[in-house]
């Protein structure tokens, strides 16, 4: 993995679920991520933020987009 | 090819119910009330002489040509100036109207040089006509008397000559100037005989407020206000209606040629966009396409430190096509894409999308639209069900309140900018919503109400307060909300808005903008009658861009404002076909008509018509592919029409994901920055040289007609045909027409659309189908497309992009009148002129903090990259904003900007980037290492 | 750049402009404020007047043009507007046109090279019945013949 | 109580020195030990008797003039503060033949009083119009002005009542009164008279209009060549704001022309006021409708607006029980040029022009013989001396080629080259024309050439041929009446004086 994914996937789940935090409550909020990640997300992006996590590199990941992209995998 | 004659009603048209019913030289006619006398005979083909009048500006009366006789009314109106009346019984021609109309002429040529024969004009002639229709034989009155036959020339513009003793003082000029494109840049100066045609304070055009929309020029009938161009080579001799190639307003052109030189381009009356207007880039800036820098052979190179090598089509195709399916083979499907270009037509894009998705069997395709608006289409669809804007241009007129975010159509929407400032001028009420005072705010004739003057990156902030006092003051338009849209979504809206948090006082420290000023601007929009938001990339590129979308369609939504004519929310559209090119499926998670890949019936429809399987998962945006490929997995890319390299963000980062990939491959009309990169140029061809049609920022598809051959050989449609076939996937299209059957057959909003529908109707507003057979001007009448209109929550989140004592500053980039984007077609034109290079616009206190001088060398630096370029210091910036624009290559405004980008669709944060300013004295290493080695890249291998 | 009469120059013009800037139709009472307090309507004062009045400079220059109050440069130190119109040409005023010409060397609509001096043509005054009629420095006089002209051109040639 | 003299601040009396001669009283009065008030009245609009000077005295009002600041001694010595015998003694102005013959009703303040005193303008009858009108409603308004027959007195004669009822009928949330004061034409001075004489009532009327129709702001667009009526007008309407009948519900403002005779054309007036060149507008639409900045506006002369309070006051009978035929009521006929009896002499319609010219002007000033009279200003056609039998009356002068205009008067002697007065025609329009429409822009100025080449002799039938042919083409081809008329006098000298353009003969061989 290189730093440059660390540096862009992370900030970009993160900020999806920023937004779908401030939609509702945190279930939604977990589901809306997921699915907009889902939606708009190339496959590859997503396999590259659950390596980052599953190598435990991604520390900036915030709760909900954490659950999300686990959700997807 | 023949040459297309317009029709010159002489007055405008008029709307109205009522029909009234006349004689005019022993025939009926029925017209609608308040249709001049003039207009109704020419509604017979009675075409009475005229001079000063024509169908573009309001009656003015002066010539006295169009004289006739009203039976039980006194002397001899003006046809022009008199309105119809029931029963009303003219002649237009009688023994006291010729000899009237002669003694005029008479007048007229007593004052006007005799020398049709070598005139410019001559055969384009006006006066030269009604001389010939009134008879005149003779000028009793000698020439020996005052005149102004010795009147200089004003060459000073490059376009147009003004030969002042031509000038037979109508004021179509000035009248056009000012009712057609609302800048006021000229008058008549003195009186009587005196009376002549003056730029700004008698002046030189190029120095008056002139911004060269060519309006003078068109309205003139006389040689006075000539095309140089004409003058040089002569008359056209044929013409085609096309539609111009720069801005999201698509107006149509009449390509007036000799063979297949084009001698110049006129605003055609019956445009739908345009209604007969134009901008100092479409009507005057296509000399690109004949420019020498103009690449027409295609060209290799193994590496990008190599000069090129000129070859033929074939080994350039095949070269590409070897490549492509290397590298698949090797670092896999995904490891490819493409880029499709807004520049191009319908056809072109699709079948660009098309090859992505069939022949290199991956869903890695995007457009330029990511970078511009991609929040458009997530906002708009996801609130309203449709990705695009709501209205037609037209629409403007019957708007009351105009609110006008994040975008500046003076400079950047011309056209239609004049449309906007009839609108004003006639009383409509003016919001404008951003950081800097563009023109809009305070302009001749026109001033807004307010401008809230927010601080960058604060939309959300704005727009929500703006909700909050709308809802808090039971402003909203109840009956709308409870019959239009989601009602559980409204309510939890409306809770959210009314928090304290989001009131405009409670925001004022975030936003910057005064909470009195907000609270009426949010008054105003809610209770002044019909509201229109217009928004541009102010909005958009932001890390909110959708977010702010949104926010903008709630306003909407609250406030009873879709669905009718005069309202609606509407995306003011950067390039030409940035509309139909996200139309055609250029996103890498949706197909044509905005449909997502994962959709089981759209993409088994798709894997059926084309033969081939699709994949159900997105592919690779664009900042995405870059990512990829700098770490290592994305190693070829097909980039049509667009300079990644100069448009995109953060340019070392795109420079790096360029350097990283094995197969560049550009087409385009010249070596672009991107070429640097690249190891196959293929040549494109302009919008004069292709078939096809655009959509506009108003979903106008209209036709795109080929004026001369191709330069190249090929349009852009034939060689992404060609670079399919060498890949395997076939493609048989004998015309773009035969792609467009196909993208109506796939495709429900385009179901009904077909080249010889197009040119039937002149143009079609998507969707046009069995619905709407004829197009659909205005969106969501009865009901939105999506059901119920859906209320986003919009929380406002601050950019990550913040100022602190190493850059205190925040940078914000816009366009200006006559340059476009790049650059790449204007900047090869005269139009540099008037824009020769990029600068800084810094308010003068933080210059004066800086030591910094209006006009000199300024460094400009952020955390991404450094440039330098001149200031310009004015209060139109904020003390604490800066601003410039990027057209120029040598400033590279791209080098400063951030990866940041907006949530939803990673559209680039290029509105907010903060930045040190700092003395300089002249460009910085980077650019002149830059320059140095475009110019190393750009060599190309002398023929043997 | 700012020599002190241009900046008592400008502060008037900014005075001026702030008394008229929202009055409807302010043009041409500014103008002829303008001109009262700087003899004229400098081409430097158009481009600010226009820009406080929301209209382009082209406008401002063609109503400028327009008027025969308004000028652009500074007028003579002395000013002699001669009626020439037809009533008072019933009385005599191109023999007074004359005299006054002769004793000036200027025909009427000149300017003396020191700029001491300017006769001007204007169409009436409303002294239709006292003619030939004058404004000189803007006072009327009437009757301007006989003892009366030969004391303003005793005057005017001090 | 001190002793009262009047001495005339009118800008006619003081440019024959009427300042000097007030000066002058007071310091002889100074000298005397006499307390003298000298109140600067308006003229009486008999400029030949300027400077007039009128003391009060206990046999009434004794006028003296014309008096010149050096007269002053040798009157006071004469007794001038008890209305002593001079020369110069007049004796009751009023009675004096030129004022006796006349009907003032809209002159019947002038001269008589202090222009700025509202108490005095109460005393004489002031404000009666303005009170009836406040006690009807604008519709009784509109009717009684209807009723009167008053036409408009700027020179097209249009029925006053009839514009005023297609503004009451328009809608708007605002509405105009303009009073076009730019009056240009020369041989005219009654409305700068009335203005600088009894600019209240001038006030009035317009207060009137604006009660009548729904105006809530008036405009007096004064030509910048009156400054006299300019301040006099700007102090009437200061001094009625105060009094506190102005200013509620309807204001009015002075505004200042620029020397532009065609601004005296109402819609080249409303481009002005608008602050833009002052170039005419093709009707349709009319100002009632569509007039200032896009209101429905009145455009009325002074003299219009300045009737409008008699008709209230004593109601619509008293005032058309005047006139003669369509033309009704009062006019105020202005005598200038070559003329003994110079000014306003206001008079119902029908004298004749002889009567006006010869009796009442007194003929020349100069003791020549009359030869031409010009009427209606620039654009009026010269009349003859065998045309003098024509009645002063709208439909009369239109029927003999001319227009009586704004009612001036304008007499020549027999020195007059009517050739010329053609070419001045001519010149004048080229000054003045506004440059919009082509006759006038172009034409104006070849007339001046082919005149000139007539009276050089070159082709002189031939040109005289082209003449009449860019006459009629201006006429009829013209914008507005600038263009449109002054082919009048320049018809009118080659009609009825053909023999100062070479020779009576130079038209036949044309034929």
């Amino acid at each position: 993995m290189s730093a440059v994914h660390a540096t862009s996937v992370v900030p970009m789940a993160n900020q999806i679920a920023t937004f779908f935090v401030s939609q509702g409550d945190h279930a939604a909020a977990v589901a809306g991520t997921a699915d907009h990640i889902k939606a708009f997300w190339a496959p590859v992006m997503r396999r590259e933020l659950l390596a980052l996590v599953d190598a435990g590199m991604a520390d900036g990941l915030s709760d909900v987009a954490r659950e999300a992209i686990l959700r997807l995998r | 090819m023949s040459f297309i004659q317009e029709t010159d009603y002489g007055t405008p048209a008029v709307l109205a119910d009522k029909t009234v019913t006349l004689t005019i030289d022993g025939v009926q006619v029925s017209v609608p009330e308040g249709t001049s006398v003039m207009r109704a005979a020419k509604e017979l083909g009675t075409t009475i002489p005229k001079l000063c009048a024509t169908d573009s500006v309001a009656a003015f009366g002066s010539c006295r040509l169009c004289l006739v006789e009203i039976e039980g009314r006194a002397g001899t109106p003006a046809s022009c100036t008199t309105p119809v009346a029931e029963g009303m019984v003219v002649a237009t021609q009688t023994p006291k109207l010729a000899k009237l109309r002669k003694g005029v002429m008479e007048l007229y040529i007593s004052d006007h040089p005799l020398d049709c024969l070598t005139c410019a004009a001559n055969g384009d002639c006006e006066l030269q006509d009604m001389a010939g229709a009134v008879g005149l034989r003779e000028v009793r009155y000698g020439y020996e008397g005052a005149n102004h036959l010795t009147a200089e020339k004003d060459a000073s513009n490059p376009y147009f000559t003004y030969d002042a003793s031509k000038c037979i003082v109508c004021s179509r000029c000035v009248r056009a100037c000012e009712e057609v494109q609302g800048t006021f840049a000229l008058t008549i100066s003195g009186r009587g005989f005196e009376s002549r045609v003056s730029p700004g304070q008698s002046e030189a055009f190029m120095t008056s407020e002139c911004v060269s929309c060519g309006a003078c020029v068109q309205a003139c009938p006389t040689a006075t206000l000539t095309e140089t161009r004409v003058i040089e080579i002569g008359q056209p001799e044929h013409s085609a209606i096309t539609t111009c190639a720069y801005c999201g307003v698509g107006c149509t052109f009449k390509a007036e040629m000799r063979g297949e030189e084009l001698v110049r381009m006129v605003p055609w009356k019956d445009g739908k966009a345009n209604r007969g207007h134009s901008c100092v880039k479409g009507r005057f800036a296509w000399g690109y396409a004949t420019h020498r820098e103009r690449v027409t052979e295609p060209m290799i190179r193994s590496s990008i430190d190599e000069p090129w090598k000129v070859v033929s089509w074939d080994e350039a195709i095949a070269h590409t096509a070897s490549e492509f399916r290397r590298i698949q083979a090797r670092y896999g499907r995904d490891s490819i894409g493409g880029i499709t270009s807004s520049r191009c037509t319908n056809e072109e894009t699709y079948l660009v999308q098309k090859l992505v998705r069939a022949a290199f069997g991956n869903h890695n395709v995007d457009t330029c639209a990511r970078v511009c608006h991609s929040p458009t289409g997530y906002g708009l669809k996801t609130t309203f069900g449709t990705s695009a804007g709501t209205q037609d241009f037209d629409s403007v007129a019957h708007t009351d309140v105009m609110v006008v975010i994040g975008a500046n159509p003076t400079d950047a929407h011309p056209v239609f900018a004049s449309r906007m400032k009839k609108r004003l001028r006639e009383g409509a009420r003016l919001i404008v919503i951003d950081p800097r005072r563009i023109d809009l705010v305070r302009s001749t004739h026109v001033e807004a109400d307010h401008h809230l003057a927010l601080r960058p990156g604060t939309n959300v902030a704005v727009l929500t307060a703006m909700a909050h006092v709308i809802v808090t003051e039971g402003l909203v338009d109840e009956t709308y909300v409870r019959e239009r849209c989601d009602l559980q979504a409204y309510a939890h809206w409306a809770e959210f808005v009314a928090l304290p948090q989001h009131s405009p006082e409670a925001t004022e420290a975030v936003t910057g903008v005064p909470a009195a000023e907000l609270r009426a601007a949010a008054r105003l929009y809610a209770t002044g009658g019909n509201g229109a938001i217009y928004y541009g990339l102010g909005v958009t590129e932001h890390s909110q861009g959708s977010t702010t979308v949104m926010a903008i369609a709630n306003l909407a939504m609250a406030t009873g404002n879709i669905g009718r004519p005069g309202v609606g929310v509407n995306p003011l559209r950067g390039q030409n076909n940035v509309q139909g090119a996200c139309d055609m499926g250029s996103f890498p998670h949706e197909f044509s008509g905005y449909r997502h890949v994962s959709e089981d019936e759209t993409r088994h429809l798709f894997e059926q018509a084309w033969g081939v399987a699709l994949g159900a998962e997105p592919g690779l945006r664009i900042p995405n592919m870059l990512d990829e490929a700098v770490a290592g997995a994305f190693k070829g890319i097909y980039i049509q029409g667009e300079d990644i390299l100069q448009s995109d963000p953060n340019t070392k980062h795109v420079a790096a994901g360029l350097a990283a990939m094995e197969c560049v491959v550009v087409q385009d009309l010249f070596l672009n920055e991107t070429a640097n990169y690249a190891h196959v140029f293929l040549p494109g061809s302009t919008f004069l040289e292709k078939v096809g049609t655009f959509t506009n920022a108003e979903r106008r598809i209209q036709r795109v007609r080929r004026v001369m051959r191709p330069r190249n050989g090929y349009a852009d449609w034939e060689i992404t045909q060609r670079l399919s076939n060498a890949l395997g996937y076939p493609m048989d299209y004998a015309h773009p027409s035969q792609i467009m059957d196909e993208i109506a057959r796939l495709t429900p909003t385009f179901a009904g659309v077909s080249f010889d529908k197009l040119d039937a109707l002149g143009s079609i507003q998507w969707p046009c189908n069995d619905a709407a057979p004829e197009g659909t001007p205005v969106m969501h009448i009865d009901h939105f497309v999506r059901g119920k209109g859906q209320f986003i929550l919009t929380e406002y989140v601050p950019t990550e992009e913040k100022v602190g004592p190493r850059y205190p500053l925040l940078l914000t980039t816009g366009r200006i009148l006559s340059q476009y984007n790049v650059g790449a077609q204007t900047r090869r034109t005269e139009n540099s002129r008037w824009h020769e290079e990029d600068v800084l616009e810094i308010h003068p206190h933080d210059a004066e903090e800086r030591g910094v001088r209006d006009g000199e060398w300024v460094r400009l630096k952020s955390r991404s990259g450094e440039t330098a370029l001149r200031a310009k210091t004015t209060d139109r910036v904020a003390p604490g904003v800066v601003y410039t624009t990027f057209h120029h290559p040598l400033t590279q405004a791209n080098v400063i900007t951030t990866d940041y980008s907006d949530w939803a669709t990673n559209c680039p944060e290029y509105k907010v980037t903060a930045v040190q300013v700092s003395r300089g004295n002249g460009p910085v290493e980077w650019q002149v290492e830059y320059s140095a080695q475009a110019r190393k890249s750009r060599r190309i291998e002398a023929a043997e | 750049m700012t020599h002190p009469p241009d900046r008592a120059a400008d502060d008037a013009l900014d005075t001026l402009i702030a008394r008229h800037q929202n009055r409807p139709g302010a043009l041409l009472p500014l103008l002829h404020d303008v001109q009262h307090a700087l003899g004229c309507v400098p081409a430097d004062a158009v481009p600010r007047i226009a820009a406080a009045l929301n209209l382009s400079r082209a406008e401002v220059h063609g109503v400028v043009t327009f008027y025969a109050d308004f000028r652009t440069t500074p007028p003579a130190r002395r000013v002699v507007k001669l009626c020439l119109a037809e009533a008072c040409q019933a009385r005599g005023c191109h023999a007074t046109a004359a005299r006054l010409s002769a004793a000036t060397g200027l025909a009427v609509g000149e300017t003396s090279a020191d700029n001491a001096l300017s006769l001007e043509p204007i169409y009436c005054l409303g002294l239709c019945a006292s003619g030939p009629a004058a404004l000189v420095d803007d006072a009327p006089v009437a009757r301007l013949e006989g003892p009366r002209l030969d004391a303003l051109i005793a005057e005017l040639s001090r | 109580m001190s002793l009262r003299v009047f001495v005339p601040g009118d800008m006619a009396a003081v440019a024959v020195g009427a300042d000097r001669v007030a000066t002058a009283l007071a310091t002889a009065a100074r000298a005397a030990g006499i307390d003298l008030e000298v109140v600067r009245n308006g003229s009486r609009g008999l400029f030949t008797l300027e400077t007039l000077v009128e003391v009060d005295t206990p046999q009434g009002r004794i006028g003296y003039g014309p008096v010149d600041a050096a007269d002053v001694p040798g009157l006071v010595a004469a007794g001038l503060f008890e209305g002593g015998p001079h020369p110069l003694r007049l004796g009751d102005v009023a009675a004096l033949p030129f004022f006796a013959r006349q009907t003032r009703l809209t002159f019947a303040r002038a001269g008589l009083t202090d222009p700025l005193s509202l108490p005095d303008y109460r005393t004489h009858g002031g404000l009666k119009g303005l009170e009836a009108a406040l006690a009807l409603t604008p519709a009784e308004v509109v009717a009684r002005v209807k009723a009167s027959g008053l036409r408009g007195r700027g020179g097209a004669g249009f029925p006053t009542g009839i514009k005023w009822e297609t503004v009451l009928a328009a809608a708007g949330p605002h509405k105009y009164i303009v009073c076009n004061a730019d009056e240009g034409d020369s041989g005219t001075f009654a409305d700068r008279l009335l203005m600088e004489a009894d600019p209240f009532l001038l006030v009035e009327g317009m207060a009137i209009a604006a009660h009548a129709v729904g105006a809530d702001q008036g405009y007096v667009y004064i030509r910048s060549e009156y400054p006299f009526a300019i301040a006099q007008m700007q102090a009437a309407i200061d001094l009625a704001r105060a009094d506190g009948w102005l200013g509620r519900g309807f204001d009015m403002e002075v505004r200042v022309g620029a020397g532009a005779y065609v601004c005296g054309e109402e819609t080249a007036l409303l481009e002005s006021l608008e602050g833009r060149r002052g170039q005419v507008r093709a009707k349709p639409p009319l100002p009632a409708h569509r007039g200032l900045f896009g209101r429905p506006t009145v455009i009325n002369n002074v003299l219009s607006l300045a009737a409008v309070p008699f008709i209230l006051a004593e109601g619509a009978d008293a005032y058309q029980d005047y006139g003669f035929g369509r033309s009704r009521g009062t006019m105020p006929i202005q005598l200038a040029g070559d003329v003994v009896n110079g000014g306003v002499f206001e008079a119902p319609f029908g004298l004749t022009l002889g009567e006006l010219v010869d009796d009442i002007a007194g003929g020349c000033a100069s003791g020549r013989p009359v030869r031409a009279v010009q009427v209606g200003g620039p654009l009026g056609a010269y009349f003859p001396r065998r045309l003098f039998d024509t009645p002063f009356d709208y439909e009369a002068f239109t029927a003999r080629g001319g227009l009586i205009g704004h009612g001036g008067v304008v007499v020549f002697n027999d020195t007059v080259d009517l050739a010329q007065q053609a070419r001045f025609a001519m010149e004048f329009c080229a000054a003045e024309s506004c440059g919009k429409c082509t006759p006038c822009r172009i034409g104006s100025t070849r007339g001046v050439e082919v005149i000139d080449r007539i009276v050089a002799g070159e082709a002189r039938a031939a040109n005289i041929a082209v003449l009449e042919d860019l006459c009629d083409t201006m006429k009829l081809g013209s914008l507005c009446a600038l263009g449109g008329f002054t082919p009048y006098p320049v018809m009118s000298a080659l009609d009825h004086f053909l023999e100062d353009f070479g020779g009576a003969d130079v038209r036949r061989a044309a034929e």
